[in-house]
C-alpha cells in the first residue's frame, strides 16, 4: 500500500481499509472484495497485508485501523461466543448476528464454506480411517499439527465429542506450509487444513469426515466496523457473496495457491466472469 | 515448471510489479525514516555525553541494552508501550529508530573522541564557544568514523523492516510472508534480491554523501604527491 | 600590551601542582620563552593567560586588566594561539583555516578571506595554497599556516606552545628565521613555550626557566641564562655546549677578515705552492680549498678540492666563526658578504682575540 | 491516544499484571511448549548455529588477517550478507529444504557468520604493525607469529564478533519461529497470532533477557580471555580526563 | 661478525628504488651507524641483512656466507633486531618478551627465564620491571626491555632502526650513553639506523650517510665525516656546528692543565686580590669562582660567587676542553679527574695550541 497512509482511519465515505488474516485464501478473498468496492464506486480502497488471526483483525476492526475483513461464520460466532453450539449455517449466522457486539456488523454471508478439516495421509487412510470418529482410537498414538491456538480452542472439544486426545500437539501454522510439510514428512500424522485448500489434492491428503459435527458451519461473511460503508457498497458486497460457491472458492484457491496467480488478477477475473464488474 | 518460467510468470503480471513496487517504496520509508531521526537522536544525545561526563556511560549502557533485544520482540511491544495501534507503522518506525540510535552511539562517541584534542584546544584558543564548536569543528569531523556506523544502520535497518511483515506492517517482508503461505519461490527471490540492491544502492549514497561532506579526506589521500610542497 | 603573573598558582583537582605562586611581568612587544623539563608547568602557565585553565589563585593581567574580567571566547578572539602540529581545522581549506578568528568576530566573508590572503603572504607562503587542506601541506608549511590563523585577529598578543616541536630539524630553522622575521615587522608580546634551550636562545628576548614543581628557577636574557645561570639545575639544564653556545649573543666587533690566497675553479692554477689555496668560482663565491703542493694539471675543478668548512657570515656573531675556522681543513674560516662573495678569513686565534677582548679579562694565571 | 490503545484494551488489565498472570500460571511452565523447553531449545538453535558459524567464519577470519588475501573479497561479501534480509532468508531456506529447524538452522548460521568475520579479522588488523614486524624479525614462523602474537593481541576483538554474533542469533531465532522453528519466538507468534498480551510480552520478556544474559556471560568471558597485558594497553591508550579538553 | 653488501639493489615493486648498488663492508664488533634524509633506504637496507626485505639484485654476506643460504627464521633468530618504539608484545609480561627467542630456539622455560632476568639488569631495569607489562612501563623503559630481547639469543649481531627515536632527548642520551657501556662489554657487530646525526657521530665507530635514492654518499669515522664531507650534500647535512662538533674526535694530548689560586668554601680568603680564584670546597671540586677584587667579610659562601663554567674531564676529547674556557666567567676552563676534584685550568688558548698540533697545519697566509 501507500506507505504514507499508514493507520488510515475507517468510515463512510472515507476510506477503505480491507485487512486480511493470515489464513491463505483470505487475502484473495479482500482483493474480490476490494474490487467489488471500486465497481460500485468506491474510491480509496485499500487492502492491508494478512496479519495475525482472527483476535488481531477484530481489534484492527475496533481500532478502526480496518473496516472490513472477510471472516468466517463460525469461527467469528465462537470468538464472540464461546459456548454456543449451533453448527448449521442459518443457526451460526442468525446467532452471530445476536452476539456481535455493537461496534460490528456482518453482511450477508456467502453459501462458500471452508470449514476447518481435519486432514491425514493416504497411508493412515487406507487403515479404514475416513471420519474423526475412526481416527479417535489412534488418538493416543498420533502427533497433531495445527496453529498455535488451536489446543486452546479445540483440544478439549475434541475430547469431550470424539474422546480423542492426542499424543502430542506440535505447533506449525494455519493450513500453511509448515503444516503441509510436517504432515507430508510424516512429523505429525493428523493436521488440521482449510476444506477448500488446494494443497488437500496436491498432495494427495485425506480429509476426515467430521461425523459429530465439531467444527461449526464456516460461511463466508464480511465483518465490518458498524457504518463504515454506505448503502451501495454494502449492497455490492451483498451481490458478491450471493454468489460465491464452494466451488467457485475452491477454485479461486486452485488459482491462487497452486496457479500462483496475482490476487488481483483472479479477482479481476472472478468479478468480470461473475458479472459483477 | 522451471524457476526462470515461474519468475517470468510473476513478474510478467502488471499487479505484481506495481505491488512489489509499492512494497519496495514502503520499504523504503520504513527503514529510511528511522536512519535519519535515529542518526539526529544520536547526534544530539552524543553532544549531552560530551557537555556532560556522566552521561557517557549511561548512554552506552542505554545503548547496549537496547541492542540486545530482539527485533521481533521489540515490535511486538511496541504498541503496547507507546500507546499506538497494532497495525500501525509507526511501531517498525518506532522499533528501527530506537535500534539505529543505539547501534550510532558508540561510534558517534569513538568519532568524537578521536578528534584531535589539539584541533579542538585550538578551537577553543580561538574562542568557539562550546556548542558552536561542536557543531563547526567536532562534528564534520566525526563525519568519516559516523557514516561508518551510518552505513552499519542502513544495512541492518534495511534487513530488519522485513521482520515488520510478521506483525502486518508492509515493505518487501510481504514478499516473503507471501512466497511462504504459497510456497512460491518467486517472490521471496524477488524480495530479497530488492532487499540486496535496496541496502547497496542506500550505502553507495551514503558513500557518496560521505565524499560530499569530506572534501578534505580525498585532498589528503590522493593530493599529497601530486601537488608539490 | 604587557602580560603579568600576579603569584599565580594552579593546583589541578588530582593535587598536582602544576604552577607554584609564579610571578612574571612579560614586556610589551618582546618575544617571551618559557622553557624547562617535560611537566613543568609552561603549557599550564600559558594557557592560563587565555583562560582555557583557570588559576587556583593569584591573578593574570592583560595590559594592566584581570583577564578574568573579560568574557572568555571574546578575550580568546583576541589572543593568538599556536599549538605543536599547528592543530589547523583538518576539514578547512587552508584560507578558510585562516580566515576564523575574524569570521567568528563577525567580519563578513569577503573581507576575512582578504584578510586571510594578505597574511598568507606574510608568513611567506605562496597564494595557491589557499584552497588546499592542511593534511596536503608539509609540516613546516602546516606550522606557517598556524601562526597565519593566530595572526589573522590582529591581536597584539600571540601564545605559541612548543609549535615548532614536531617538524624536522632543518624545518624548524627555517620557521625560527620567519618568525623573528615577522616579530621586526610586528612587534608583538609573544610568550613562546618549549623544551628545546637552543630555540629559547634563539628566539627569546627573555627566557623563563621553570624547574618541576612549577617554579620559576630562572628569569633574564638568553646571554643571561647562558652565561650566568643561578644555580646547578639551570646551568644543568641549559646544557654542557653553553660556553660554545654563548658565542651566539657575542658581536664579532673587531674582527677583520684578511687576504687569503685565491684560485679561480676553471682556471690554471700553474705550479704548486707550499700553502693552502681558497679556490672560489667566477662569482667569488667559496667552492673549496686546493691543498699545498698538490699538482693540477690543466685547469682547475672540483676533483682537485678539498671540501671547505662551513662559511662565517660577516656580521654575525663571533659562533659562527669560530666554527668556520675549526672546521676548515686549512685552519682558515673563510669569511663572506651575504652574497656569498668571500671577503677573506679568519683564524681561530683571531677569533679567540675577539671573545677575549668582549669579556674583558685577561688570561688568568 | 483515540480508540487504539493496541492490546491492553482486550483484557483493561495494566500490561505488567498480564506479563505476572502469564507467568504465574502454571500451564506455561509444563510441556513442550512451557518456558523451560522453549528456553532449552532457543539456547540450543543459538549454541548449535553459533558452533557451526565459528568453524566457518574463524579459520577464514585468521587466514584473511593474516595473509591480507582476499580482504576485499572477504569485507564486501560479509556486509552483502548482513544485508539479508533474515525473513526473507528463513523462508527461502525453507521452501528449500522443508524441515524447519534444518532450514533455521542453517539460516542462523549464515547470519552468524559475516559479525564473526568480521571481528576475527578487525582483530588481526588491530595488532600493530610494529609489533608483527618485530616477530617476524625475531625468526617467528607464519604459524608461531598466528599463534603465540595475532590471536592472543586480537582476542578482544574476537570475541566482539562472537558476542555480536550470539546477539544476531538470539534474534534471528524468534524470527524463524516463522517457519515453524520451536524456541522463544513461538511465545510471540502464537501469542501475536491469538493477541494474547500476556503470552507475547512474556515472550519479548524472556527473549530480551536471554539476550542481555547471554550478553553479560560472553562480556565476563572477554574480560576473562583478554591477556591481561592487552587489557593494560587498551586502558593506557584510552585518552584520560587529563588530556580532555574543557 | 662482519657483514657486506655486495652490489645490492632494491627496486621496489612500484618502481622506486630504494637502495641503489650498496656495497658496504661492516667491521666485525663495530657499531655502524647508518644516517640520511627520510626515504632515502637506511630501513630497506638494514632489513635485508635479516631478510625481512630480499635484494632485487647483488648480495649480501654475513659472516662470509650469503644470507640467502640461510632458512629466514634460523637466520633471523640469530641476528638481534630492535625497532623503533620497541614493537613489543602488549600480552606478555617484559620477562616473556625478553625470553621470546630462546624460548622460540628451543630453551627450555626455566632457563630462558633466567637469562631474561640477567639481562634486564644487563640492561640497567630493576627485577621487578619483569612481571610488568609492557604498557605499564615508561617509553625509555620500553626501548630497554627491547634492546634486552634483541639480546636474547647472544647473536652476534644486532640490527637497530631508529630505536631511540620515540624517546625525549634527555631519556635519549641515557640510552645512548648505556648502549656504548653495553657494547664496551659485549662487542657486539651492530647496525644503527638514525637520521639525527648527534646520534649518529655519538654512537658509530663508522658512519655512512645515505643519500635520497638509495646511494652512499659517503662511509668513515664520524671525525672524517665531520672534518672533511666529500660533498655539499654530506657537509649539509652534518650542520653547521661540525668545526666545533669535530672537536669531540680530537684527543686532548698535549693539553696540560695549569696551576689556578684557590680559596677554600667556608675559609677566609682574607684581603681582596685582583686576579679570579677559584673557589673549592673540603673535597676540592669546583663551586665557582671568586672574582677580582671582591670583598668577602668573613667566611666564604656559595653567595659570594660567580656561577663557574662547564667542567672538563681530564682525558676526555678537546670539546670539552674549548667548552669548559669559553663558557667560564673567568676565561679560565676548569679541569677535573674524574673524582671531580680540581687539577687546574685550560685557557682557550691552549686548546687551540693543541687543536692546531693535531692538525698538523700551522696558520696560513
Ligand atoms: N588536567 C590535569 N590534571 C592533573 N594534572 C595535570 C593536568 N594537566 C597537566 N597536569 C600536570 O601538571 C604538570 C604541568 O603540566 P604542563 O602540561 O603545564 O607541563 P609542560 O611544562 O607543558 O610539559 P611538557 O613539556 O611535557 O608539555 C604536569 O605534572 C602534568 O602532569
Ligand atoms: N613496500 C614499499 N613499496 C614501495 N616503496 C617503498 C616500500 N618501502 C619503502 N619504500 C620506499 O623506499 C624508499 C626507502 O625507504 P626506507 O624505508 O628504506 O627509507 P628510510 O631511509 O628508512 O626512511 P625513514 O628515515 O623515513 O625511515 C622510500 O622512498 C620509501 O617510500
Ligand atoms: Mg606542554
Ligand atoms: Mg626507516
Amino acid at each position: 500500500g501507500n506507505p504514507l497512509e499508514g493507520g488510515a482511519e475507517g468510515g463512510a465515505g472515507g476510506d477503505i481499509v480491507i485487512g486480511a488474516s493470515d489464513v491463505g485464501e483470505s487475502l484473495l478473498l479482500a482483493e474480490i472484495y476490494a474490487g467489488a468496492l471500486r465497481n460500485a464506486g468506491a474510491d480509496n480502497v485499500t487492502v492491508r497485508p494478512p496479519v495475525g488471526g482472527r483476535e488481531v483483525v477484530v481489534q484492527a476492526l475496533r481500532d478502526r485501523s480496518l473496516t472490513l475483513v472477510p471472516d468466517y461464520s463460525g469461527n467469528l460466532l465462537r470468538y464472540f461466543d464461546d459456548d454456543n453450539e449451533a453448527t448449521t449455517p442459518e443457526a451460526v449466522y442468525t446467532e452471530l448476528r445476536k452476539v456481535l457486539p455493537e461496534q460490528f456488523e456482518v453482511l450477508d454471508q456467502a453459501p462458500a464454506q471452508n470449514t476447518d478439516v481435519l486432514v491425514v495421509r493416504e497411508d493412515l487412510a487406507d487403515k479404514g480411517i475416513r471420519t474423526i470418529s475412526d481416527l479417535a482410537p489412534r488418538c493416543e498414538q498420533l502427533t497433531f499439527g495445527g496453529p498455535g491456538q488451536w489446543a486452546d480452542r479445540w483440544k478439549a472439544k475434541i475430547k469431550q465429542l470424539y474422546d480423542c486426545e492426542f499424543a502430542a500437539i506440535t505447533v506449525t501454522d494455519t493450513g500453511g506450509p509448515v503444516t503441509v510439510a510436517a504432515l507430508r514428512s510424516g512429523e505429525v500424522q493428523v493436521a488440521d487444513l482449510f476444506s477448500t485448500s488446494a494443497t488437500i489434492g496436491a498432495n494427495g491428503f485425506v480429509p476426515l469426515d467430521d461425523d459429530k459435527n465439531m467444527f461449526p458451519a464456516q460461511n463466508i461473511v464480511p465483518l465490518v466496523a458498524k457504518g463504515a460503508l454506505s448503502q451501495r457498497e454494502s449492497d455490492a458486497l451483498d451481490a458478491l457473496s450471493a454468489v460465491l460457491t464452494t466451488d467457485k472458492l475452491t477454485e479461486l484457491n486452485v488459482q491462487y495457491s497452486e496457479r500462483k496467480r496475482n490476487p488481483l488478477d483472479i479477482a479481476e477475473d472472478f468479478l468480470r466472469d461473475n458479472g459483477l464488474s | 515448471m522451471s524457476f526462470l518460467d515461474e519468475l517470468g510468470s510473476f513478474l510478467g503480471s502488471a499487479n505484481n510489479r506495481a505491488q512489489i513496487l509499492g512494497d519496495l517504496l514502503e520499504h523504503c520509508y520504513l527503514a529510511l525514516v528511522p536512519l535519519v531521526v535515529g542518526v539526529v537522536i544520536a547526534i544530539v544525545l552524543c553532544w549531552l555525553g560530551r557537555t556532560w561526563r556522566p552521561m557517557r556511560g549511561v548512554l552506552l549502557a542505554l545503548a547496549n541494552v537496547v541492542y540486545t533485544i530482539p527485533s521481533l520482540a521489540l515490535f511486538v511491544v511496541i504498541p503496547s508501550v507507546i500507546g499506538t495501534k497494532i497495525l500501525d507503522s509507526i511501531n517498525v518506525v518506532v522499533a528501527l529508530t530506537l535500534y539505529t540510535s543505539a547501534l550510532l552511539i558508540r561510534p558517534t562517541l569513538d568519532a568524537l573522541e578521536a578528534v584531535p584534542q589539539q584541533v579542538i584546544a585550538s578551537a577553543t584558543a580561538m574562542g568557539y564557544r562550546p556548542a558552536r564548536r561542536f557543531f563547526a569543528v567536532e562534528l564534520p569531523l566525526a563525519v568519516p568514523v559516523l557514516t561508518a556506523g551510518v552505513r552499519v544502520a542502513s544495512v541492518s535497518n534495511i534487513s530488519l523492516v522485513s521482520v515488520g511483515a510478521l506483525i502486518g506492517v508492509g515493505g518487501l517482508g510481504v514478499l516473503f510472508t507471501d512466497g511462504f503461505q504459497r510456497e512460491y519461490f518467486s517472490p521471496i527471490v524477488v524480495g530479497i534480491v530488492l532487499t540486496l540492491v535496496l541496502a547497496l544502492v542506500v550505502d553507495l549514497l551514503l558513500v557518496l554523501l560521505r565524499r560530499m561532506l569530506t572534501p578534505w579526506e580525498r585532498a589528503s589521500a590522493s593530493g599529497r604527491r601530486a601537488v608539490p610542497a | 600590551m604587557g602580560i603579568e603573573f600576579r603569584g599565580v598558582t594552579k593546583r589541578y583537582p588530582d593535587g598536582t601542582v602544576a604552577v607554584d605562586n609564579l610571578d612574571l611581568v612579560i614586556d610589551d612587544g618582546t618575544i617571551t620563552v618559557l622553557v624547562g623539563p617535560s611537566g613543568c608547568g609552561k603549557t599550564t602557565s600559558l594557557r592560563m593567560i587565555n583562560r582555557m585553565i583557570e588559576p587556583t589563585s593569584g591573578s593574570i593581567l592583560l595590559d594592566e586588566e584581570d583577564v578574568r574580567d573579560s568574557d572568555a571566547a571574546v578575550l580568546r578572539r583576541g589572543i593568538g594561539y599556536v599549538i605543536q602540529s599547528a592543530g589547523l581545522f583538518p576539514h578547512r581549506t587552508v584560507l578558510s583555516n585562516i580566515a576564523t578568528v575574524p569570521m567568528l568576530s563577525g567580519w563578513d566573508r569577503r573581507k576575512a578571506r582578504r584578510r586571510a590572503k594578505e597574511l598568507l603572504e606574510t608568513v611567506g607562503l605562496p597564494p595557491e595554497l589557499g584552497k588546499r587542506y592542511p593534511a596536503q601541506l608539509s609540516g613546516g608549511q602546516q606550522q606557517r599556516v598556524g601562526v597565519a590563523r593566530a595572526l589573522a585577529a590582529d591581536s597584539p598578543v600571540l601564545l605559541m606552545d612548543e609549535p615548532f616541536s614536531a617538524v624536522d630539524p632543518v624545518v624548524r630553522e627555517g620557521l625560527q628565521t620567519e618568525l623573528l622575521r615577522l616579530q621586526s615587522r610586528l612587534g608583538k608580546t609573544i610568550v613562546f613555550v618549549t623544551h628545546d634551550i637552543d630555540e629559547a636562545i634563539r628566539l627569546g628576548d627573555k627566557v623563563a626557566v621553570f624547574r618541576v614543581g612549577g617554579r620559576l628557577a630562572q628569569y633574564g636574557t638568553p646571554s643571561d641564562v647562558l652565561r650566568h645561570p643561578v644555580d646547578d639545575f639551570v646551568s644543568g639544564f641549559v646544557g654542557k655546549d653553553r660556553g660554545y653556545r654563548g658565542l651566539s649573543f657575542l658581536p664579532a666587533d673587531g674582527l677583520e677578515p684578511e687576504k687569503v690566497p685565491q684560485a679561480l675553479v676553471g682556471g690554471k692554477p700553474g705550479a704548486p705552492r707550499n700553502y693552502w689555496q681558497l679556490a672560489v668560482n667566477q662569482e667569488g663565491q667559496p667552492r673549496g680549498w686546493l691543498a699545498p703542493l698538490s699538482i693540477v694539471e690543466g685547469d682547475l675543478t672540483e676533483a682537485d678540492l678539498v671540501a671547505g668548512g662551513s662559511l662565517y657570515e660577516w656580521g654575525t656573531p663571533v659562533r659562527g666563526a669560530l666554527d668556520a675556522a675549526l672546521s676548515s681543513p686549512s685552519g682558515l674560516g673563510v669569511v663572506v658578504g651575504d652574497d656569498g662573495v668571500v671577503m677573506g678569513v679568519v683564524t681561530a686565534r683571531h677569533v679567540l682575540d675577539v671573545i677575549e677582548g668582549a669579556s674583558g679579562e685577561g688570561t688568568g694565571a | 491516544m483515540g480508540a487504539g490503545i493496541g492490546f491492553r484494551s482486550k483484557g483493561g488489565t495494566g500490561m505488567i499484571s498480564e506479563i505476572g498472570d502469564w507467568f504465574s500460571d502454571p500451564a506455561n511452565w509444563r510441556g513442550a511448549d512451557g518456558v523451560p523447553a522453549r528456553l532449552i531449545e532457543h539456547c540450543a538453535y543459538v549454541g548449535i548455529a553459533l558452533v557451526l558459524a565459528a568453524i566457518i567464519a574463524i579459520p577464514l577470519g585468521l587466514f584473511v588477517g593474516h595473509t591480507g588475501r582476499g580482504a576485499t573479497l572477504l569485507v564486501g561479501s560479509g556486509n552483502a550478507i548482513r544485508a539479508l534480509p533474515t525473513l526473507g532468508l528463513v523462508t527461502f531456506l525453507f521452501l528449500l529444504i522443508p524441515k524447519s529447524t534444518v532450514a533455521a538452522i542453517i539460516g542462523l548460521v549464515v547470519l552468524a557468520i559475516p559479525p564473526i568475520l568480521a571481528g576475527t579479522y578487525a582483530g588481526l588488523q588491530a595488532v600493530a604493525d610494529d609489533v608483527v614486524d618485530a616477530a617476524e624479525g625475531m625468526g617467528m614462523r607464519g604459524m608461531q607469529r598466528l599463534w603465540q602474537v595475532e590471536v592472543p593481541i586480537s582476542l578482544p576483538l574476537l570475541l566482539g564478533g562472537i558476542r555480536n554474533a550470539v546477539l544476531q542469533l538470539v534474534a534471528t531465532a524468534a524470527v524463524a519461529a516463522y517457519v515453524g522453528l520451536g524456541g522463544l519466538g513461538r511465545f510471540l507468534l502464537d501469542g501475536l497470532a491469538i493477541l494474547d498480551y500476556g503470552e507475547v510480552a512474556a515472550g519479548a520478556v524472556l527473549t530480551t533477557a536471554l539476550a542481555i544474559v547471554l550478553d553479560v556471560v560472553l562480556a565476563f568471558g572477554q574480560r576473562l580471555l583478554t591477556p591481561k597485558g592487552v587489557r593494560i594497553a587498551v586502558k593506557a591508550r584510552r585518552p584520560s580526563a587529563k588530556e580532555v579538553v574543557a
